[in-house]
């Protein structure tokens, strides 16, 4: 990494992830049954909920495996109409943190990332670096991305490539101090 | 550039959306003649004004919902979900000429 | 016509140029016309040269919301070509590319065509399957086409980088095919049209249709009405809003086309270079510049502004095929208000109004129809048919479901 | 350090004396300072002549001394390579950067290209639109465009390392002087959110050489007191180098940011697109060069730059300043010239008055003062020897000079308001171009807004009509536009400002009319009796200045131009000598080892004859699941998808509305409420986006939801005679036996290691075929343990290219390739299916359409070569008529030589195609026809008994 950077890159740990749909005149029953993350966020410690749209969450877990968490989607949404499916080899999950995170992400996608616009717990769905992603704040300086595990390669390589730039770069938006 | 405000996520950029062309568009009864089929199929309003148009947060919360806007200033009048009423705008002044609806 | 040569500008550099008459004539609106065109772009302008000069109908306005030729044909990225996949397009667009070949002497106004060739580059081998099916339908059609190996094509473009990302595994080019100046396009028709009687009024909006029982007997301005055995519209972008003031609807949403300029450069592109997948095409003007174009922004528009998405779409895409350019500054973006149809064919010939015809759905591609465009609609106006090299191409054609998908054919457009 | 600076003044200045920078021009070598542009380190080294015009390789020199600069663009080597077309005024000088001129042969001094000026009288403006028709344009264009361009695409790499940033603000101040400054500090005392651009080194603006009072003190001290207070605020953000370049919809801004385009091998462009709450701007303003004869000999010079050189870099522009003013701006610019050390000799004003404290200025200095009076023309060849003048009663005088300071006025920076859509207001007073109503959210400030210091000037006026007028008048430098120009312009009826534009050209060069718009439509009007306003403008578009393209691209190169999408188990492929395609996003294998025929022919038969496996995982997976998945599925879908039984699998169309084949592929009943949709490779993500439109917008009654599965699962297909055998040894795997699991049936279990797993059959190779579907993180290890086969069966890696061979032999349609944008499902074959759907499916009206079921549409067939030696092309087009004028009847749209069969066959679409089997035809591929027979496009086990064996 680039001197003078506070930047560092590196895949997340193995976890488990559930896809969960949920017919959209259930979403909010659905949500509140399970304690899903509000729209823009991510709740939980373990498993954690992703909000990846209005009737669409990822739940992410270290402990439980899919399974048990798609019998427990089974369990406690029995009469809503919902799809729980194992996505834990569909996403490359990458963690970006320290004190330049935000300036290195802000090359990614056009999201607001001032702290005051995107401040830990938030989850946002988006289109990074050209693909389709979801960024998720998980700590003031530190953050998750989830794509496509066919993209993961790429995304590494696109982040270190990007750090090294940013390390060159006089001026920062997001972080709050100018250097 | 748009900006553009999706009902469910706030405003992001145009790049992660995908247009759906205009909205309001009903698809034929049964019965159709080859000319309302195709009037349907291919024929646009194409207002110079406020336009009704579907667009999809594609790359984001991939829901799908409408947008009222001015398709000479780009100004985003209005958003709206799949299945709402469609707004009743009062702030339309700043609306180009030739709006026609 | 006749008075620009190299002796006369010789003849009046001697006197300091001072007796060089108005190219054109600014003409106030008559009460009544023969033929009413609407738009002065190079359709419009060409389709009232084309009834003063083949059928005697003098008697012609065009009348011009902006000044002429401020449309799509003077913000166009002026390729020329005649290479397309379905024989009623190639058959058309031929004809008017041969228009164009005789244009500067037909209109006595250099309109610099260059022949200097357009190359479609392949980057697959499934994209080469494709174009082989495209160059064999063009010269089918009897048109001019070569596929070229990428070795053949480093030469002819040194700067072209055949290692892009998606790796150059040939192309066609179509020699005859190339530029024009597209102003003078615009020009040359407007002076000549003039000579022959046509008025051009600039600054007149038509902004709605005089019809009687179905039949259109004029129209209204912003200076006033105008009486009109026919009418024609000839006005891109906006073919949609003049159709719903005649009370029909068309297969037409309008779309921002972007085009852009570097700064000048010496020669260093010599042929028009386009790939339909590294989503660019390019060609360098007479002036230096490299004039730089892709697709339109993706939602109807008619704000004559293009967005930043696309500007770097194109440029990413130029660069990646030509490394060298990367140094190079841009000096200006713009955009026209293009009208896209459905299979990306354009729509001509008569409407649902009587005596009331279009001349639309040009999309990104009508600059170089606009000699053959300006004939046949001159012809299809006065025998109230369409001219059998249009006779597919009129709005009936989406009834029936008889589309002629240029697009789908051959995946590329403009 | 002792290299002479003849033109250095020898205090003052904002340079860093104590510290020399060697750089050279055109091999000369020179010396300047920290601080200095180029522009500036030139003028110190008495360079005069830097560049030359485009049109007729004008001798020129510094004009300016910003990004407007028209003349001075030179080519710089340094650091991270060569840049043609540098502006030297806004360049800052770097150690050991080379510059050299540009559009000259063989130098800068001696140009063989001058004489085109030299016969100019024969290429007035648009001279080419009047000749070279004959024979035609093409026997000249190659001279005239040698003529053209400026600077030179370099050659080398260029180690510029490029970057997209994006930001937020709440407010944007655009422009450092006073009056940012103040907007800024303002905002941020506010406590708002504030970035502050500005495109020059240093943050100041005018203040850097124009210092004034401000609150009450200097504004040296202020402005060092505002910069610490603004750095101390942690609510504001300030950017040098970087100029904002564009404003777009909704606030949008980019903004060149050049930060660290300057540190050699380490080079940063950024581009950055900023969405702004508010925008104040504050660009100030352009000042407008005079019109008199050889305006454009080096020397003339704005007289703001002059003074800006003199104060701000500690340099003389020459020994002797005449000034030809019409405003007291250049008034007050030429007096501190003065003050600064170099003499002004002349103050030769085109008004009558002037204000008395300017006057009393100049004669306190012993400056002669010219009112009423006409400047006529700069004397010299080479550089500015005089300055010839008429004065109020027409007696002509000279003034010995090497330097005329020229100020026609100030022209408002209103570039980016009018890119935002704001109108501009001609200002009669001002004698320019003003904001007429802010743009919501917008303020204009300062010089930008036109409120100056007092005293504005008066319209710019060619001196048509004066005596003793010599030489032309120049309206645009760059592209060598003059007053005669604009006035045969006229003459031949190019009135609007947008014909004058196009047709001279002014306004079109690198500086986009920022010296010459206003003099160019001031005059415009004055030769057609029209107001300026009445005239108007031309239209302001990005870039404000130009922008490196390598920029706006960003790191978009090579891979990051598009991403690649690998393959779970690309590494395994790696390994087993896969040559790697692209085919759409993904890298594929095409096939395993080097030699593509060989190895595609070697892949197919082991299909054929023992067992290939195929990585199929990008197929698209979607699961649909609700109560009512079977009736969405059947809208979807052509075929029928409500009699599908759990634990089958039923292939399916998919039609647009239009009623073109959009996808194909299989779908699968895994439970009464729940089906997995398989899709093409090429349209996974499509179809799901299809799939969750009309769930979403039309078919909201229906109750059903959808997961996209595809990349969780990968696939290996595992295909041939002992295909069965290989995969019923994997531990767990289900009984496999046809009778228990037929052709078309779906099953899930896990594997012995509890592993889970979807196994389905269905073939696309004809042959008895299997799709596995495991977990994507399992893929490599799966397919490594299938790959080692059996005892008695071989199994072989088989890359997508024999894939398409095996399909093509079995006359199966790959979408997009054998259909296109006007297939639709009865020109291949499935009238039946259409005919037996009563129920309505997307597309189904569209059928109905009589040109839909024409006879002679164009159907899909097979074709054999009658001579078994020749070969058939896809792309081959079949033909009738004879050479000269042939027709195409269809098409060719897969084709090979194949292994299984050892001839050459292919399918395609040709007209009336299902009535003409059996039917001899032409076959033209790329200039020759060759003979061949219409045949059913299934060549291989036409009764399908391999593949339900
Ligand atoms: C960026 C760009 C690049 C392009 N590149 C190419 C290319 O390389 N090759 C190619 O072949 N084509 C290209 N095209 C397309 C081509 O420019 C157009 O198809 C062609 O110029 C259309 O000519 P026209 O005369 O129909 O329309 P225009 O030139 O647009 O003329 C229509 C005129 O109608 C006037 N008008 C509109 N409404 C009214 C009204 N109510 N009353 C009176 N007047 C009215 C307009 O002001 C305008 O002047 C490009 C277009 C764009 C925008
Ligand atoms: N005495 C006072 O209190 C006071 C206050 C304000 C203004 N003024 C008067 O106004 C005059 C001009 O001041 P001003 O601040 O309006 O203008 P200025 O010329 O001092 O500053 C404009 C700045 O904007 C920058 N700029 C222009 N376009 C840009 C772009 N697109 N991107 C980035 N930077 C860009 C320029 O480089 C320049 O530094 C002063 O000379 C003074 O006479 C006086
Ligand atoms: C082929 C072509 C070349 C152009 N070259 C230049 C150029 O060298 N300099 C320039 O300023 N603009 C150039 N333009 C752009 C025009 O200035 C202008 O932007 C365009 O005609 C659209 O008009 P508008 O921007 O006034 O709306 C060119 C346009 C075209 C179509
Ligand atoms: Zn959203």
């Amino acid at each position: 990494m680039p001197e003078g950077l506070d930047i560092r890159i590196e895949p997340a740990v193995d976890r488990a992830l559930v896809s969960l749909r949920v017919a959209r005149r259930a979403a909010g029953e659905a949500a509140w049954r399970l304690r899903l993350a509000p729209p823009l966020g991510a709740v939980g410690e373990d498993p954690q909920s992703l909000w990846l749209g209005p009737d669409h969450w990822l739940l992410a877990s270290a402990r439980q495996t899919a399974a048990v968490m798609i019998e427990r989607c089974a369990a406690e949404l029995a009469g809503v109409l919902h799809n729980a499916v194992d996505q834990s080899a569909a996403y490359s999950v990458l963690r970006v943190a320290g004190g330049d995170v935000r300036d290195v992400l802000a090359a990614g996608a056009a999201l607001d990332f001032r702290p005051s616009g995107f401040p830990p717990g938030g989850c946002r769905p988006t289109r990074f670096a050209q693909v389709t992603a979801a960024v998720v704040a998980t700590g003031a300086d530190e953050f998750e991305i989830y794509v496509d595990r066919g993209y993961g390669k790429y995304l590494r390589d696109w982040l270190e490539d990007t750090a090294i730039v940013a390390g060159n770069a006089a001026t920062r938006l997001n972080t709050r101090k100018v250097r | 550039m748009l900006t553009i405000p999706c009902p469910f996520c706030g405003e992001r950029d145009e790049a992660e959306f995908r247009y759906g062309g205009e909205a309001l568009q009903e698809i034929p009864q049964a019965g159709a003649s080859d000319a309302e089929w195709a009037d349907y199929l291919f024929n646009r309003d194409n207002p110079k004004g406020l336009v009704h148009e579907r667009w999809c947060h594609s790359y984001g919360c991939n829901q799908w919902f409408q947008v009222v806007r001015d398709t000479v200033t780009h100004r985003i009048h209005a958003v709206y979900r799949v299945g709402e009423a469609r707004p009743v705008l009062d702030d339309v002044d700043g609306a180009s000429a030739d709006t026609g609806g | 016509m006749r008075g620009y040569s190299f002796s006369t500008v010789f003849g009046r550099a001697l006197r300091g140029h001072r007796r060089w008459p108005a190219a054109w004539r600014s003409a106030e609106p008559a009460r009544a016309y023969d033929v009413v065109v609407v738009g002065a772009g190079g359709h419009g302008l060409a389709t009232a040269y084309y009834l003063a000069k083949h059928h005697g109908i003098t008697n012609v306005a065009v009348l011009e919301k902006g000044w002429l030729g401020g449309g799509n044909t003077g913000r166009n990225t002026q390729v020329t070509r005649s290479n397309y996949f379905w024989p009623q397009s190639a058959a058309f667009f031929e004809r008017s590319l041969e228009l164009y070949e005789g244009l500067s002497r037909e209109l006595n106004f250099n309109v610099m065509l260059s022949q200097r060739g357009i190359l479609t580059l392949a980057h697959s081998h499934h994209e080469m399957e494709a174009l082989r099916r495209w160059t064999n339908a063009i010269r089918i059609n009897g048109i001019d086409s070569d596929v070229l190996t990428p070795a053949e094509i480093g030469k002819l473009v040194p700067l072209l980088n055949l290692d892009a990302r998606f790796p150059v595994h040939g192309g066609f080019i179509q020699r005859r095919g190339g530029i024009s100046r597209h102003d003078a396009v615009a020009w040359g028709y407007a002076r000549a049209a003039s000579a022959l009687g046509v008025h051009i009024v600039e600054q007149c909006e038509v902004t709605g249709f005089d019809i009687d029982q179905g039949k259109v007997t004029g129209v209204t301005t912003n200076r006033g009405s105008i009486a009109a055995d026919r009418v024609c519209i000839c006005v891109a972008g906006h073919t949609g809003v003049l159709a719903a003031k005649a009370g029909f609807r068309v297969p037409i949403t309008s779309m921002a086309l972007q085009a852009m300029v570097s700064e000048p450069l010496k020669p260093c592109l010599d042929t028009v270079v386009l790939s339909p997948v590294i989503h660019v095409y390019v060609s360098q003007s007479d002036r230096g510049e490299l004039v730089i174009g892709g697709g339109a922004d993706g939602y109807g528009s008619y704000a004559q502004r293009g967005g930043v998405p696309l500007l770097e779409e194109n440029l990413a895409a130029l660069i990646e095929l030509f490394p060298a350019f990367s140094r190079l500054r841009l000096m200006r973006q713009w955009a026209g208000i293009v009208d896209i149809t459905p299979d990306t064919t354009p729509i001509m010939g008569p409407t649902p109004v009587r005596d009331l015809y279009v001349s639309g759905g040009w999309g990104t591609g009508g600059y170089k129809a606009i000699p053959a465009g300006g004939e046949t609609m001159a012809h299809t106006i006065v025998h109230d048919a369409p001219h059998p090299l249009i006779a597919d191409f009129g709005l009936d054609r989406f009834e029936t479901g008889a589309l002629i998908d240029e697009g789908a054919a051959s995946g590329v457009s403009h | 350090m002792s290299a002479p600076q003849p033109f250095r003044k020898p205090e003052g200045g904002r340079i860093d004396r104590t510290r020399g920078i060697a750089f050279t021009f055109d091999g000369r070598r020179c010396l300047g300072h920290p601080g200095d542009t180029l522009a500036s380190a030139l003028l110190a080294n008495g360079v005069r002549i830097v560049g030359r015009s485009m049109k007729f390789h004008r001798p020129r020199g510094v004009l300016t001394a910003g990004i407007e600069e028209p003349n001075a663009l030179v080519t710089v080597d340094w650091g991270s390579g060569r840049i043609p077309t540098v502006r030297a005024a806004a360049m800052p000088l770097l150690d050991g950067l080379e510059a050299r001129s540009q559009n000259r042969f063989p130098s800068v001094n001696f140009d063989l290209g001058r004489v085109l000026d030299f016969t100019r009288a024969l290429w007035p403006a648009g001279f080419y639109y009047k000749m070279f028709k004959w024979p035609d344009w093409r026997a000249f264009e190659w001279a005239v465009r040698r003529v053209g361009g400026i600077g030179r695409v370099p050659g080398g790499a260029d180690a510029t390392r490029y970057r997209h940033l994006h930001g937020h603000c709440a407010a944007l101040v655009v422009g450092s002087g006073p009056s940012g400054l103040l907007a800024a500090l303002a905002a941020g005392r506010r406590g708002e959110d504030v970035l502050l651009v500005e495109q020059d080194t240093e943050f100041g603006g005018s203040l850097l050489h124009d210092p004034m009072e401000i609150e009450g003190v200097g504004s040296d001290e202020w402005l060092a007191a505002a910069l610490a207070e603004l750095a101390g605020m942690d609510n504001v953000r300030l950017m040098a180098n970087a100029t904002v370049a564009g404003c777009y919809d909704h606030n949008v801004f980019t903004i060149h940011d050049r930060g660290a385009a300057w540190r050699g091998e380490s080079a940063v462009e950024s581009f950055w697109k900023v969405r702004a709450g508010n925008v104040v701007l504050a660009a100030g303003a352009f000042e407008q060069p005079m019109l008199f004869g050889n305006n454009d000999l080096p020397g003339v010079m704005l007289a703001g730059a002059v003074h800006k050189y003199a104060t701000r870099f500690g340099v003389d522009c020459g020994r002797r300043v005449a000034g030809v003013l019409n405003n007291d701006a250049g008034w007050r610019s030429l007096l501190a010239v003065h003050d600064a050390g170099t003499p002004v000799c002349a103050m030769v004003d085109t008004r009558d008055e002037v204000e008395a404290g300017l006057l009393d200025a100049a004669e306190e200095r012993g400056i002669p003062v010219y009112r009423g009076a006409t400047p006529l023309a700069a004397r010299g060849s080479r550089g500015v020897r005089a300055l010839r003048f008429a004065d109020r009663d027409g007696s002509v005088r000279q003034v010995d000079c090497d330097v005329i300071g020229m100020s026609g006025g100030m022209n408002p920076a209103t570039q980016l308001y009018s890119q935002a859509g704001g109108r501009l207001r001609y200002d009669a007073t001002q004698h320019g171009f003003v904001p007429d109503r802010d743009p919501e959210g917008w303020e204009t400030v300062g010089a930008a807004s036109g409120s100056f210091a007092p005293g504005g000037g008066s319209p710019v006026r060619p001196c048509t009509a004066a005596p003793g007028r010599t030489g032309r008048q120049w309206v645009d430098f760059q592209h060598d536009v003059t007053v005669a120009d604009i006035e045969l312009a006229v003459r031949e009826n190019y009135v609007s400002v947008e014909h004058m534009k196009r047709y001279t050209t002014a306004g079109m060069a690198v500086d986009q009319g920022k010296t010459s718009n206003l003099n160019a439509l001031a005059l415009l009007g004055q030769l057609t009796g029209r107001a300026p306003g009445e005239v108007g403008t031309t239209t302001s578009r990005p870039q404000f200045a130009p922008v490196t393209m390598g920029a706006i691209a960003g790191n978009r190169r090579g891979d990051f131009y598009l991403p690649p999408k690998l393959l779970a188990a690309h590494d395994w492929h790696a390994a087993q000598g896969a040559v790697f395609d692209d085919y759409g996003s993904w890298k594929r294998p095409a096939c395993y080892g080097p030699d593509r025929d060989a190895a595609i022919a070697r892949e197919v038969l082991a299909v054929r004859r023992s067992a290939g496996l195929f990585d199929g995982s990008p197929l698209g997976k979607i699961e649909v699941r609700g109560p009512d998945a079977a009736a969405f599925l059947d809208r979807i879908y052509v075929n029928n998808a409500l009699t599908l039984k759990p634990g089958r699998v039923r292939y399916g169309l998919m039609l647009n509305e239009n009623g073109i084949v959009m996808d194909d592929g299989v779908f699968v009943r895994i439970a009464e409420d729940h089906y997995l949709v398989n899709t093409t490779s090429g349209n996974a993500d499509r179809v799901a986006a299809w799939l969750e439109e009309w769930r979403q917008c039309e078919y909201f009654d229906l109750e059903v939801v959808l997961s996209n599965v595809t990349s969780q699962w990968a696939v290996a297909t595992l295909a041939g005679p002992d295909a069965r055998g290989v995969l019923q040894a994997l531990q767990g795997m289900m009984d496999l036996s046809t009778a228990g699991f037929p052709h078309m049936s779906f099953a899930e279990d896990r594997f012995a290691d509890g592993t889970p797993y979807r196994v389905q059959r269905v073939s696309f190779s004809g042959e008895q075929s299997y799709e596995l579907s495991v977990p994507s993180n399992r893929a490599a290890s799966v397919f490594e343990r299938l790959r080692s086969g059996t005892d008695s069966a071989e199994v072989v890696p088989v890359g997508v290219e024999a894939l398409m061979v095996l399909r093509t032999e079995k006359g199966f349609i790959h979408v997009g390739v054998d259909t296109d944008g006007t297939t639709n499902p009865l020109d291949i074959g499935f009238g039946g299916v259409v005919a037996r759907k009563r129920r309505d499916f997307i597309g189904a009206r569209s059928l109905a359409r009589p040109n839909d079921r024409r006879g002679d549409r164009r159907q899909l067939v097979g074709f054999e070569l009658l001579d078994p030696n020749r070969s058939v092309a896809a792309g081959a087009h079949v033909v009738t008529g004879c050479n000269g004028a042939l027709r195409s009847e269809g098409f060719v749209t897969s084709a090979c030589r194949s292994p299984t069969l050892g001839k050459a066959i292919g399918i395609g679409l040709i007209e009336g195609g299902f009535g003409r089997k059996g039917e001899e035809v032409l076959v033209y591929d790329d200039g020759r026809t060759t003979p061949a027979r219409v045949v059913e496009p299934c060549f291989y086990d036409p009764a399908g008994e391999r593949m339900r064996a």
